[in-house]
């Protein structure tokens, strides 16, 4: 990632960016965590490789709010999220200067991220610089996903029962995900009660069902939820069974494309009524 | 011939399903409207009409269809389809309802014209136009030098080509199977012996249809299919 | 195995073509079974899923949602959003084990009375052949 | 705290008869909140308002739960005995135990246990509900009249006689549509001319009436009251106000290649042209494709002859933008063109003709001065044929529907032509006639038995064109059942009537709907039939269905009277059941504003961040934004989250 | 007019299989002959078959067997094209009616398909529905611009008309490649080959055969029908007619013979199958045309065509 730095420094000289969002070594965790470079004295130290998994552009919102000018190092995925967030009014696209670098997966506990099987953009749609090769995009293969919907569907309830079960509603996987930025999110609402706060399957339940189809169509699959869910709680099965049943319905890989609006929110006149009454085993 | 209601079927709106072997099915649609028989090349020269033959069938008035002379008077040109502003197919109809006339024991006769000049032929040599199929109807020396006198062999010679199109065996064989498997051949065979009803003049009197006859040629009167 | 009491639906009609044929299904007297509790929207373009998800939840064996068909919406459009929302909702529903045939999505015109009496018998009988498969959340919740 | 009165409606016996009242009267009262619960023989008579109006007042009631037949029917009658108590209207929630319970449920069991459990839901909801306030909104006291048709004429002048402004909008170059190519009408014989002309300068000289011929509606934007239009005036290039309506430029211009339209494709018009003597305005106007000047750059007669100079080779095209109150659409319809009908020889056959064409040929303004002669060699018929239901009534090739006017116009054309030509044979062929109308069928009986046209009822299976240049007509006498062939020098095509070809266009830009015909859609068929679905616009003449002159009339005078009762007020009522953002709660990521079918969100300042707003006059009350709002940061009053949340709940 | 959308979707394959309609091998074997002939001159190589039957749909019209019975045979039929892999062109309105319709009824009814296929499992073979059946007008219509290129014995000078039968256009509406009413296929190719079409007013109505009506009710109907037609062609004075139907061609013929000979009225004029047509323009042998089969002979019609040849060779020098 020679380049990289490079072209960071480069970019603080000429006073592009006055931060840059990236990865550092950090010695006390004696892992690489995510880093905000105010000073081009730093650069030195940016890492990206295959234990640079976070998604960056959660923190984005708040930054672009202190700063006027940011420079962030985007993988494919991360950058599928970006481009959700702009067409979303989160993020003001002038203020982004964007990194992309050519992803060749990431490693969760030593082994590829599952996420990286399914990546249909190894490099962010939103790119002002670009470092490494495309990869060419291949089709999802979705395998745990595949074995989830090869089952009936009493075993498949039986499989999330367990699974919701464990769930101690600590929204960890809300405050990890880029797209969970409501200012008063339903699960906390007390009028009326949709999800009940307490830790129970059916509450649980409804947390998560209400969770997966909220990022229908915007789920850009990066994958930390399922990461940081201290419960192991499988929560990409969910998001890939919403973004594979929009991909199928409406052809839509939610942030590819930029400026694409949410497919949820798009008039779709020519849907095929089957979409509501088709079965799709 | 007066139709006195009771002759209708009950429930009869859709039991023309029956006659139809409910293949022909929108025969409800009809309008009435006429467009068909306007332009029918059977119904121009004779009391066939197809209009009145759907709307007997949509009354329930069934048996007088089948027992119609008229019945058998399709051109199967299909003009009646291609105008229908409703898209009825009534030629696929009308062969349908002839299976049920039959069935009835009606119309025998006329199936026992066609078996030999066809039929025989195709279980015998798979086409079913014979090769020696004269112009019926013409002396043979007349015959004799256009050829239509059943030498079609001579011709053929001519052009240089087999004095006969041949089937090949294991075709005929084919034929013959399906034949005996679908019950063709015992049709065949008791076509002849089939009970035949007399059929009626349901539309129009034999009377009209020799004056319809006279006003086309009344040259047609003596013009049998027997050679002289 | 026969289910010993009737299935609960959940029936989300909107007022403008769907509550009026339930209304009409009345007036022309089409009985269907009593079963079917119905709740006004403006427009089948108001439902959100986390209506139907609750439904499920709080233990309905079904859930029907009907509007004007595509094109006579009377807000012009809202019937197309409805049909997006709800295609992705019944898929992750049917993911996590409520059946397709728990959901019935369709569209029933103001004049369409017969129709709506019709589909709630037939969808009536179709959650009772479901009888044996797993119950809504809530049952299953009780059950462990 | 709530307290709640529940009535209970037996309806006479359509609900008792199924429903046992009492029992869920007794049970109701048990219900936490419910301070008062009764049942009445009929709730919705003046008894049943008094009671509810007097345990108002008695048990202090802030909610009311009626249980009896569907909202649809009586809950603005139950709502009136709410604001004779100074009480919010929308503070009442009724229960549909008739429509959805006891005439639906034959066991008494069962439908007593539903009812029971409808009241209980609406007592849960209507502690939720809150009081609501009607919206007034402005409202521009003028209408726009799209089509000058006599149907829009008629609408213009009523509207513009009540005092209000119109704005009356053309696409061709005059007014009068169809009825001013007709010759006589129906069934009195009448010269239409000689009806319609005078109207048509009535609307010129009207000072309230404003005419935009040559001119399309572009965009419609805004709600009831409160329309913006933009209309868009093509290029004419010529100009109004200096032209004096002399003619001297159409009689000099060189190239005569276009149909005339008016002639219905007759005979050939200049490039320059007044559409017809009595058009209004009497403006001519220049065809760009066909020009010289404006093609090749040549000739340039006109701009020479006119003496007003008048001409302008340079005009371009305008938009201008209205403000209008209320829409009346009459864009009226167009006759089809037969060419599918092959077997008719698909308008291949000079003398085969449509009705239209056939009304221009016997006009005195006709190409032949109203002499009735074959095209193709000027011979006077001798024998014609009428062939009517071409594309009515027909699936396969044209419309299924019966375009009503064709059984009155051609037992008009049988008689015209009978008066041209008295010796002549005229045949009509027909399925029906179809004649109801006020002395109608006494015109076709007069056609068939003073004129002696006869009529054969079977439809026209094929015209086959003849060496002598005869055209054989085969048809049915169904009558007898048998087969017929006319041989005849004229046919006459009664073609179906359909919308107009940018039918559908100006409806999607209406944003009204329209049937799969291309007909606009009536709000209801029999009780609003002149109201479309969008409040506000109005629909008149055929462009609703087909439609003779006198409907036409009717219906323009009605949307007229429909545009005055609208703009007698000074504002609007809205109702109060919109949606409205709580901006603490709203994100901003407006993706409400994107599924928003009428365009009522805009972008606002909240603090710091930009959040999403509600136009409260443009908002319908949908409540797609409410569904799309993942952070439900929108409410829609009357249908709150709240609200709906108790209904579904066990 | 003919309609674009469906010649779109007709494909003129290299290589296709030619079914011979019976009545072209008993009674006028030149419209065979021609067309084997033809087709290769215009790239399209044909494929024949020994195995290939009657269509066998006729015998179902006739009534002589159900159609549980024929619609095996047909789909025995239409199997010997699949098992080549080639799509079908028929040279009779018959054929193409009885192939078609019952290969769609087939397709539509995969029961109906189990069953027939279960019997032709029998005799070793299966029909799949895969191939399509194209009529000759529709594949001689597709390739008119190499008709025009190599037509090298142009029909300067003579004039025909037209007679389309019943079984292509009108039992066809919807899918057929013409108007029903108003068609000019062969009007176009005709003309592209330099002849002179001459309209009359019968143009559209049927020969008079009526499928079977030939047969049962000759004198009633089906005999007064022809004479009309005729009466009509005779009246415009063309050299031929042009069929694409060897039925209605051996009705039209054959009755001429009849007339003459019943001396109701006098009848002499040649018809002639498209094939055969293009098959003279083309410059195939003329003994392959096989006119000898025709009842009314074409020795007028040759003599005028070889003199304006003749007359045309002298004028180019």
């Amino acid at each position: 990632m020679k380049e990289l730095i490079v072209k960071a420094k480069e970019l603080f000289e000429l006073k592009i960016i006055e931060v840059l969002l990236g990865w550092k070594y950090d010695e006390i965790i004696s892992d690489v965590r995510p880093y905000l470079f105010k000073d081009i004295s730093e650069i030195d130290e940016l890492i990206y490789d295959r234990r640079s998994v976070h998604n960056l552009t959660n923190y984005l919102p708040n930054i672009t709010k202190r700063y006027k000018k940011v420079g962030i190092v985007l993988k494919g995925c991360d950058g599928r999220s970006l481009t959700t967030q702009i067409v979303e009014h989160r993020i003001n696209l002038n203020q982004i200067v964007a990194l992309a670098v050519g992803c060749e997966g990431v490693d969760i506990d030593e082994k590829q991220a599952p996420k990286c099987d399914d990546c249909p953009t190894n490099i962010s749609p939103i790119a002002d610089y670009v470092f490494g090769e495309k990869k060419t995009a291949t089709e999802p293969g979705y395998d745990q996903l595949k074995k989830i919907e090869a089952m009936t569907d009493p075993e498949r309830w039986d499989f999330f029962a367990v699974e919701f079960d464990k769930c101690t509603r600590c929204y960890a996987c809300r405050q990890i995900c880029p797209l969970c930025y409501c200012e008063l999110c339903i699960a906390d609402q007390h009028e009326p009660k949709w999800i009940e706060a307490s830790a129970k399957l059916s509450s649980n339940t409804m947390w998560h069902l209400t969770r997966a189809y909220h990022l229908a169509g915007r789920c850009s699959d990066c994958g930390e939820c399922d990461r940081i869910c201290p419960e192991d709680i499988p929560l990409r099965l969910l998001n890939n069974a919403v973004e594979k049943s929009v991909l199928e319905m409406f052809n839509v890989r939610a942030g590819t494309i930029p400026d694409e609006l949410p497919p949820l929110v798009v008039l779709a006149k020519e849907d095929p009524d089957e979409i509501l009454g088709g079965r799709h085993e | 011939m007066r139709e006195s209601q009771l002759d209708w079927l009950p429930g009869y709106d859709k039991k023309f399903a029956e006659v139809t072997h409910d293949m022909v099915n929108d025969l409800e649609k009809c309008l009435q409207c006429g467009k068909c028989t306007s332009q029918c090349p059977a119904a121009k020269i004779s009391s066939y009409n197809p209009r009145r033959i759907i709307r007997d069938l949509r009354v329930g008035n069934i048996e007088k269809v089948i027992s119609s002379q008229e019945l058998w008077l399709c051109f199967f040109c299909g003009s009646c389809y291609a105008v229908c502003p409703r898209d009825i197919n009534f030629p696929y109809a009308v062969a349908m309802i002839r299976y049920a006339a039959l069935d009835k024991g009606y119309g025998w006769s006329e199936v026992q014209k066609v078996k030999d000049p066809y039929a025989q032929d195709y279980y015998k040599t798979g086409l079913s136009v014979s090769p020696h199929e004269t112009n019926l109807g013409v002396k043979k020396e007349v015959a004799k030098n256009s050829h239509t006198d059943g030498r079609m062999s001579s011709v053929r010679e001519k052009m240089g080509i087999a004095p006969e199109r041949e089937v090949s065996e294991q075709a005929i064989s084919e034929i013959r199977f399906i034949a005996d498997a679908t019950g063709m051949t015992d049709l065949f065979k008791d076509i002849d012996k089939k009970e035949n009803k007399e059929k009626q003049w349901n539309y129009g009197s034999p009377a009209d249809m020799v004056k319809i006859k006279r006003a086309g040629n009344d040259k047609f009167e003596d013009l049998q299919d027997k050679e002289d | 195995m026969k289910m010993n009491k009737e299935p609960q639906i959940l029936g989300i009609l909107c007022k403008w073509c769907s509550y009026t044929g339930a209304d009409l299904a009345g007036t022309s007297r089409f009985t269907y079974p009593a079963n079917v509790k119905i709740v006004q929207v403006p427009c089948s373009g108001r439902v959100d899923p986390v209506m139907i998800f609750k439904a499920f939840v709080e233990g309905y064996d079904g859930v029907m949602v009907s509007g004007c068909h595509p094109g006579d919406c009377h807000y012009g459009t809202g019937n197309y959003h409805a049909r997006r929302k709800l295609a992705v909702a019944r898929r992750l529903l049917n993911f996590v084990g409520i059946n397709y045939d728990r959901m019935h999505f369709t569209w029933i015109s103001a004049a369409e009375g017969k129709k709506f009496a019709d589909e709630c018998t037939q969808f009536t009988q179709q959650l009772k052949d479901l009888a044996d498969k797993p119950k809504t959340l809530a049952r299953k919740e009780l059950a462990k | 705290m709530a307290r709640i009165g529940v009535f209970i409606c037996h309806c006479g016996i359509n609900i008792s008869s199924t429903v046992d009242v009492e029992k869920v009267t007794a049970t109701v009262k048990e219900l936490p909140d419910v301070a008062f619960a009764m049942d009445y023989k009929f709730m919705c008579s003046s008894p049943g308002q008094n009671m509810i109006r007097n345990a108002i007042r008695e048990h202090e009631l802030n909610r009311i739960v009626v249980a009896s037949c569907s909202p649809s029917m009586h809950l603005p009658t139950f709502q009136k005995a709410l604001l004779n108590e100074q009480m919010n209207p929308y503070l009442i929630s009724m229960a549909n135990i008739r429509e959805q319970c006891s005439w639906v449920t034959k066991d008494r069991e069962a439908a007593t246990q539903k009812a029971l459990d409808l009241v209980t839901r609406q007592i849960k909801r209507v502690s939720h509900q809150d009081e609501l306030f009607d919206i007034d909104v402005e409202l521009h006291k003028t209408a726009l009249v799209i089509g000058g048709g006599i149907a829009g004429i008629q609408a213009a002048l009523d509207i513009a006689d009540g005092d209000r402004k119109v704005i009356l909008v053309e696409k061709s170059p005059s007014l009068g549509g169809k009825m001013a190519q007709l010759d006589e009408t129906f069934p009195t014989l009448d010269c239409s001319q000689c009806i319609l002309t005078p109207k048509m300068v009535e609307v010129a000289q009207h000072p309230n009436i404003r005419i935009m011929v040559n001119s399309t509606i572009g965009k419609v934007d805004g709600f009831v009251g409160n329309f913006k239009v933009t209309i868009n005036r093509k290029a004419t290039y010529v100009d109004e106000d200096k032209c004096i309506g002399c003619g001297v430029c159409q009689s000099k211009c060189p190239s005569e290649v276009a149909p005339n339209e008016f002639n219905a494709g007759l005979e050939k018009r200049p490039s320059i042209y007044i559409p017809f003597p009595q058009a209004v305005p009497a403006v001519p106007i220049i065809d760009p494709e066909n020009c010289l000047k404006l093609t090749k750059g040549t000739c340039g007669i006109c701009e020479k002859v006119c003496p007003a100079e008048a001409i302008r080779y340079d005009d371009e095209p305008k938009e201008i933008e209205v403000e209008v109150g209320a829409i009346i659409a009459a864009i009226g319809y167009r006759e089809m063109n037969p060419s599918v009908y092959t077997e008719y020889g698909g308008n291949r056959y000079p003398d085969v003709i449509t009705g239209l064409q056939f009304e221009r040929l016997v006009s005195s303004t006709g190409p032949t001065g109203g002499e009735l002669i074959r095209l193709s060699d000027g011979k006077v018929p001798r024998r014609i044929v009428f062939v009517k239901c071409v594309g009515s009534r027909d699936e396969d090739k044209g419309h299924t529907y019966c375009s009503g006017i064709c059984c009155m116009y051609t037992a008009k054309h049988a008689m015209l032509y009978k008066h041209h030509v008295p010796d002549g044979d005229a045949y009509v062929c027909y399925i029906d006639i179809r004649s109801p109308g006020k002395s109608y069928d006494e015109f076709v009986r007069r056609a068939i038995e003073e004129d002696d046209v006869r009529y054969l009822r079977g439809r026209a299976g094929r015209i086959m064109k003849l060496k002598n240049g005869q055209y054989r007509v085969y048809t049915e006498d169904t009558l007898i059942g048998r087969p017929v062939a006319i041989d005849a020098d004229m046919v006459v095509l009664a073609s179906a009537v359909e919308p107009q070809g940018d039918a559908i266009k100006l409806a999607q830009i209406l944003g009204i709907s329209y049937d799969k015909d291309g007909f606009f859609n009536e709000a209801h068929p029999k009780l609003k039939p002149v109201e479309t679905a969008t409040a506000g616009i109005f629909l008149a003449g055929a462009c609703q269905g087909p439609k003779d002159i006198p409907a036409s009339v009717q219906q323009g005078s009605a949307a007229a009277a429909k545009v005055l009762s609208l703009f007698a007020r000074d504002t609007l009522k809205k109702s109060a059941r919109i949606a409205m953002v709580d901006p603490s709660a709203c994100t901003g990521c407006l993706t409400c504003a994107y599924v928003c079918h009428y365009s009522a969100i805009e972008e606002a300042d909240f603090g710091r961040r930009k959040v999403s707003k509600v136009i409260s006059g443009k908002c319908q009350g949908c409540g797609a934004c409410v569904a799309t709002c993942k952070g439900s940061a929108i409410t829609l009053a009357g249908f709150s989250d709240d609200e709906l949340f108790e209904e579904i709940v066990l | 007019m003919p309609r674009q959308e469906i010649l779109d979707k007709i494909k003129v394959s290299e290589k296709m299989f030619l079914f011979k309609p019976c009545v072209g091998s008993n009674k006028y074997p030149g419209i065979i002959t021609s067309a084997e002939d033809i087709f290769p001159k215009l790239d399209v190589e044909i494929e024949t078959s020994e195995d290939q039957a009657c269509c066998g749909g006729f015998l179902t019209f006739t009534n002589v067997a159900q159609p549980t019975s024929t619609m095996p045979a047909v789909a025995r039929n239409l199997a010997l094209a699949e098992e080549k892999g080639l799509d079908t062109i028929t040279l009779c309105n018959g054929c193409y009616t009885f192939l078609t319709e019952f290969g769609h009824f087939m397709n539509d009814r995969p029961p109906v398909k189990g069953v027939v296929n279960v019997i032709l499992s029998m005799i070793g073979r299966e029909f799949k529905g895969s191939q399509s059946v194209y009529h000759s007008i529709e594949i001689l219509y597709k390739l008119k611009d190499k008709i025009r290129e190599r037509t090298i014995r142009p029909l300067e000078g003579m004039k025909f008309a037209t007679h389309y039968g019943c079984h292509y256009l009108f039992a066809f509406k919807k899918t057929a490649i013409d108007d029903p009413f108003m068609p000019s296929v062969i009007e176009e190719l005709v003309r592209d080959m330099g002849g002179e079409i001459v309209e009359y007013p019968e143009a559209r109505s049927c020969c008079g055969t009526g499928l079977t009506q030939v047969i049962l009710h000759k004198e009633e109907i089906s005999l007064p029908h022809t004479k009309t037609k005729l009466d009509s062609i005779q009246s415009v004075k063309p050299d031929a007619v042009i069929g694409v139907c060897p039925y209605c061609i051996a009705q039209l013929d054959r009755m001429q013979q009849k007339f003459n000979y019943r001396k109701i009225g006098k009848y002499e004029t040649p018809v002639i199958h498209i094939t055969q047509l293009i098959g003279l323009a083309l410059g195939i042998e003329e003994k392959r045309l096989g006119f000898g089969a025709h009842a009314i002979s074409f020795d007028k019609f040759m003599q005028k065509f070889h003199k304006l040849e003749k007359a045309r060779g002298e004028k180019n020098g």
